[in-house]
């Protein structure tokens, strides 16, 4: 079946490199990578674990769109036989198609990405009515794997370093509907700081680009509405 | 790359971003020159017809028409945004917010073109 | 960058400028219809509280909007940060304030012709 | 030439951040706050490993009928009573206390039924609707919550830090710390801790067909044998039915299709295009793991096709909106890998699952040896001979938190220990031993000692099997010595060399695969998840015994122990007389 090849480059830190890889039905734009590092170059630097779209550690540029890796299908995105991956936007790269997520992670827990708990272990668990409207609105946002492609995706992050960047700003907007969470002054605080959802200019590639179909966008809006009315409120 | 980079990273959401944005610098660098010529009024009226009697001219004539054009773009753009960030709207109400801006804009867009027609 | 202060600055200054704008925007057409000359525009608005008002307000909204607007362009596009970009939008801005202050006097209350 | 060695200090070393590290790192900072914790991981933080992927959810008793004892009854049968009771039974009271941590102090969300309260359902083989659970994505509810906690804490974080060896104290009686690799850099790092939690996760993965992480590859047991511990239940490899088929070039092969498929009424056809699995077993399709992997494999024996290998799970006489409605997750990934799951059929096949198979360890996580502790998939003897649906997420929340504890008591009267140079350098001779070698491929090699588990040491096993299963094990070990990494000098480009980390994976697989077949032989009866074709039935109950492997010089050498029936004996139950069998409803 692979008579076929399909001419991948990659962005190698300062240079660019090309291979034919052998073209398969069945095939991930992970499959195509690994196929070089385990044939062709045994060099190659890059990164995933669950192979399945749910630890986010695969995902790079592929033809200048941020993807998982893994759940890309050779075929979607393939142009006249050729592809080209490189490292994930908007994040320092170590190597290869490797970058380090550290700023990602820092700045969730810089946007109070950490549930503020008011029971422990020896009480009951909270009742929650999962049709409130306020559940609905944080479990919208609850599946997100922290893959960063939001992030690579935004323009804002890239033109400033100390934006939070949407799926951080999406964990504290579902922080804030989430009942069981009693942090919301420092969430709205920590989100209105000079890095916070105010710089977000809702180009919406967030959610453009999120293959959980998740919606940064309007989450950093509703952000953007509660620190508003918390402030006008007077408690600031 | 980059180019073709931005090329396939473009949705519509983005695109009116862009635009939004090049309109916005537009007008922040004509302001000052817009109300250099408005002071000229007063001071040096003279000039100022001069300059008018500019704006038959083709050039100046689609300048300004650009200007007043990109004022409305900018505006209904920044509307737009308003709107999206401040009325909690369900995907559904987006999409009629998105198609009645459109239908504003291209109102605005013919009533100018008449108006400068 | 820019915190909750300079977003609510400028989407209220945004807002407050809708009216303004489709007003300056009509005036405009209006004023166009016949051609324009600097007794009509002065005609207009001489001595006008009004127009006064009209379009000091609009300035002071102008200026404060495209002030913070700048900012964020400068700091995103241009790599200007820290103080040289607060520097950068106040400049901007009180300058704007005074280009505009000064045209919109002189349109109102300067000499007359 | 020996490159040079980083060395560091800390007082609670954790590796692995799944389940079991990350609650680890999060007791140890609560018991003993003043101790400096270090959490080191093969891959990002909270992003590798198998907690992640946990799709169905986590056992635990909350009232409603169910009860603590009615979990730990279903636990024990379900291991065919070969899990160390007390082990059993510690999981199932603290997962009442760890579920509550879950929600209350990390803060997951479990989906809840209408009154508020958490919806559980059951998995196959349980007698109460017991499994609590996030839609079917528990792992990254779980797993998100807690790396957000741990990143939060202040715990030192060394990401994409392999460990490589466990290295003793001279006289061997206690651990002193563990050589590393920097997998970034590359460079080696020799961390000393009073106390070292090994969850690195077991992870069956020298199977043709695998379900786990692509990180783990058996590291950690590797590791234990090497340092003289003793392991237990070794043969116990657990097979999901449900594997997806896409050919050896794809990294989707394997992956796990969801149990749910065939519990809302999924049939399997073979090639011919006929249901097979009521010739196996009266509840067809809905019988348990072990049963169904093996009907499905047995049907691979009989058609024996090169081109198309597996058989094919249907679900479109369901009605694909249907289905598409309902395994929404599991339609479009197979949609995102080019399959047709609400509307076509999708080619399956087994795929090994999880390892029952672990260090032996007491209550409290502790080994045999000073300073180690052992929690989560790493660990022998709280499942025995089959793990339940939804017991291994507990097991690994539990025993981390216990472990946690445990270290943060401990390391208060422990200090650190000189260790031993020469298994250091021992270790490190190994790990750079293909750097001196003539560059080669990796990948075929794994490929073969994958079909060789997957035939000889598989679903069905065999005492000759599983002895040209060893001479085949040997062969790929014996070529992978002569197989070197290219770029790999030492001290020169080991910086992000996955191909130098596929070498040491294959290792540790190797090491590892031994060990199961030689328990595998040893067990002469079938059990769980061990089936032998030439000993199909399962011995006395009574007798029950399991096995123990260790690494004696070179030499592995498997006996056997009785188990101690500490709480219950065959035959009898702790439940309370007159409690009905099952309180699931039947369907
Ligand atoms: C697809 C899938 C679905 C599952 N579904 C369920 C379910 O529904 N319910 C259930 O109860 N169980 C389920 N399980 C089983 C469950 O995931 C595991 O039992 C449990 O999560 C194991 O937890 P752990 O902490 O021991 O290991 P893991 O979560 O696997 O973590 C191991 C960690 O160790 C790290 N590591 C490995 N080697 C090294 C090394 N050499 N150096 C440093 N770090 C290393 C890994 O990178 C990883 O971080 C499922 C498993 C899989 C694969
Ligand atoms: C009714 C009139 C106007 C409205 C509703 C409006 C609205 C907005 C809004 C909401 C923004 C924020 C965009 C963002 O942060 O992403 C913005 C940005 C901006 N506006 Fe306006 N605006 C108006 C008029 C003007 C005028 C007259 C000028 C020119 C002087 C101007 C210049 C700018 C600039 C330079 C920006 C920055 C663009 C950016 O950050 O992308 N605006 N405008
Ligand atoms: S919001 Fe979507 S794209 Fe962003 S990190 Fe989460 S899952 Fe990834
Ligand atoms: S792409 Fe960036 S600018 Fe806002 S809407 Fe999304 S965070
Ligand atoms: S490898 Fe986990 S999301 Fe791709």
């Amino acid at each position: 079946m692979s008579t076929d090849t399909i001419r991948l480059t990659i962005d190698r830190g300062s240079e660019t490199q090309a291979f034919d890889v052998p073209a398969y039905e069945s095939q991930t734009v992970l499959d195509v990578v690994s196929w070089v590092q385990q044939n062709a170059d045994p060099s190659l630097a890059y990164r995933f674990a669950c192979r399945v779209g749910m630890c986010g550690s695969c995902a790079m540029m592929v033809n200048g769109v941020p993807r998982w890796t893994c759940r890309t299908h050779v075929s979607k995105v393939v142009e006249d036989g050729a592809l080209h991956v490189g490292p994930l936007r908007n994040l320092p790269v170590i190597r290869d198609l490797v970058v380090d997520m550290d700023p990602f992670f820092d700045k969730w827990i810089a946007a109070e990405g950490v549930h503020h708990g008011t029971r422990t272990r020896d009480d009951e668990i909270a009742p929650v009515d999962e049709t409130s409207p306020a559940r609905v609105e944080a479990n919208s946002g609850i599946e997100c794997i922290n893959c960063s492609v939001c992030y690579a995706a935004c323009d804002t992050v890239a033109g400033n370093p100390d934006y939070l960047g949407p799926a951080p700003l999406l964990r504290a907007w579902t922080l804030l509907n989430d009942a069981k969470d009693a942090g919301r002054v420092a969430i709205l605080d920590a989100v209105s700081g000079s890095g916070g959802c105010h710089n977000c200019h809702s180009m919406g590639s967030c959610t453009a680009y999120c293959p959980n179909e998740l919606d940064p966008m309007s989450a950093i809006a509703g952000l953007k509405r509660e620190t508003m009315k918390h402030a006008l409120r007077g408690r600031r | 790359m980059t180019m073709v980079a931005y090329k396939n990273r473009a949705h519509p959401l983005w695109l009116a971003y862009i635009v939004h944005r090049l309109s916005g610098l537009f007008l922040a660098l004509f302001l000052p020159l817009h109300f250099w010529v408005l002071a000229m009024a007063a001071s040096e009226p003279g000039r100022l017809d001069g300059f008018l009697r500019f704006t038959e001219y083709g050039i100046v004539k689609a300048a300004e028409f650009g200007l007043v054009f990109g004022l409305a773009i900018h505006m209904f753009g920044g509307l737009r945004l308003l709107a999206l960030e401040w009325l909690p709207w369900s995907a559904p109400q987006k999409t009629l917010a998105a198609a009645a801006a459109s239908a504003s804009f291209l109102i605005a867009a013919l009533f100018l073109m008449r108006a400068f027609g | 960058m820019i915190g909750l202060r300079l977003y609510m600055a400028q989407r209220i200054s945004a807002l407050l400028m809708a009216p303004f704008v489709l007003g300056h925007l009509a005036v405009m057409i209006y004023a166009i219809q016949g051609g324009l000359s600097a007794a009509e525009i002065l005609g207009r608005t001489q001595g006008s509280v009004l127009w006064f008002a009209f379009y000091g307000l609009f300035t002071v909204a102008v200026s404060v909007h495209a002030a913070i607007g700048l900012r964020a362009i400068a700091h995103e596009w241009g790599g200007v940060s820290g103080r040289a970009l607060d520097v950068l939008m106040w400049v901007v801005g009180l300058g704007l304030l005074w280009l505009g202050g000064s045209a919109v006097w002189a349109v109102t209350y300067g000499v007359a012709p | 030439m020996t490159p040079q060695i980083d060395r560091h200090d800390t007082d609670i070393l954790i590796l692995g951040t799944g389940g079991a590290g990350l609650f680890a790192a999060l007791h140890a900072r609560q018991t003993a706050p003043e101790a400096k914790v270090t959490i080191a991981v093969k891959g990002l933080i909270g992003k590798c490993g198998c907690t992640r992927m946990v799709q169905g959810g986590y056992n635990v008793a909350l009232g409603g009928g169910d009860t603590v004892e009615r979990h730990f009854m279903d636990t024990i049968i379900g291991g065919k009573w070969l899990p160390n009771q007390d082990m059993a039974w510690r999981l199932c009271e603290q997962a009442v206390v760890r579920v509550r941590e879950l929600e209350n102090e990390v803060g997951c969300f479990f989906d809840r039924n209408p009154d508020g309260t958490l919806h559980q359902k059951a998995f196959a083989g349980q007698t109460a609707d017991r499994t609590v659970h996030k839609g079917d994505l528990t792992g990254i509810e779980i797993i998100n919550r807690l790396m957000e906690k741990v990143l939060a804490s202040g715990v030192e974080k060394m990401q994409e830090h392999r460990a490589l060896g466990l290295i003793p104290t001279k006289d061997g009686s206690a651990l002193a710390g563990v050589l590393m690799v920097d997998m970034r850099t590359g460079r080696f790092r020799l961390v000393r801790a009073k106390t070292v939690l090994m969850a690195t996760g077991g992870g069956p993965t020298m199977y043709k067909y695998h379900t786990p992480s692509g990180d783990k590859t058996m590291d950690g047991l590797a590791m234990a044998l090497r340092a003289g511990l003793t392991l237990r239940d070794m043969e116990m490899v657990q097979f999901h039915p449900t594997g997806l088929l896409a050919g050896d070039h794809t990294r989707m092969t394997g992956t796990v299709l969801e149990e749910g498929l065939r519990g809302a009424g999924g049939q399997l056809v073979n090639h011919a295009g006929q249901r097979f699995m009521f010739d196996y077993d009266a509840k067809g399709e809905r019988a348990t793991r072990d049963v169904v992997s093996r009907g499905i494999y047995a049907e691979m024996r009989k058609n024996n096709h090169p081109d198309q290998e597996g058989v094919f799970i249907s679900m479109s006489h369901l009605g694909p909106d249907f289905v598409r409605q309902k395994f929404k997750g599991m339609v479009k990934r197979c949609a995102d890998c080019g399959f047709d799951l609400a509307a076509g059929k999708v080619e399956v096949v087994p795929t090994a699952h999880y390892f029952m198979g672990g260090v032996v360890v007491d209550v409290d996580t502790r080994t045999a040896m000073e300073g180690l502790y052992v929690a989560g998939e790493d660990a022998g003897g709280a499942h025995g001979s089959n793990r339940l649906g939804g017991n291994g997420v507990a097991n690994s929340t539990v025993y981390g938190g216990i472990a946690g504890d445990t270290m943060g008591r401990d390391v208060r009267g422990m200090s650190l220990r000189v260790p031993d140079e020469e298994v250091l350098a021992a270790e490190v001779a190994r790990a750079t031993h293909p750097l001196s070698v003539t560059p080669g491929h990796v990948l075929p090699l794994r490929q073969r000692l994958q079909e060789v588990m997957w035939e000889e040491v598989g679903v069905m096993r065999t005492e000759a099997g599983m002895r040209r299963g060893l001479t085949g094990i040997a062969e790929v070990a014996g070529e992978l010595m002569e197989t070197g990494v290219a770029g790999g000098k030492v001290d020169g480009d080991l910086a992000f060399n996955l191909t130098w980390h596929d070498w040491l994976n294959l290792r540790s697989l190797c090491d590892v695969s031994e060990v199961i077949a030689k328990a595998g032989i040893a067990r002469e009866d079938s059990r769980g998840a061990h089936f032998r074709e030439d000993f199909p039935e399962t011995g006395p109950l009574e007798e029950s015994a399991f096995t123990v492997a260790r690494q004696v010089g070179d030499a592995v050498e498997v006996g056997t122990e009785p188990v101690r029936f500490t709480l219950v004996r065959p035959g009898e139950t702790i439940l309370p007389e007159g409690e009905p069998e099952t309180l699931v409803a039947a369907e």
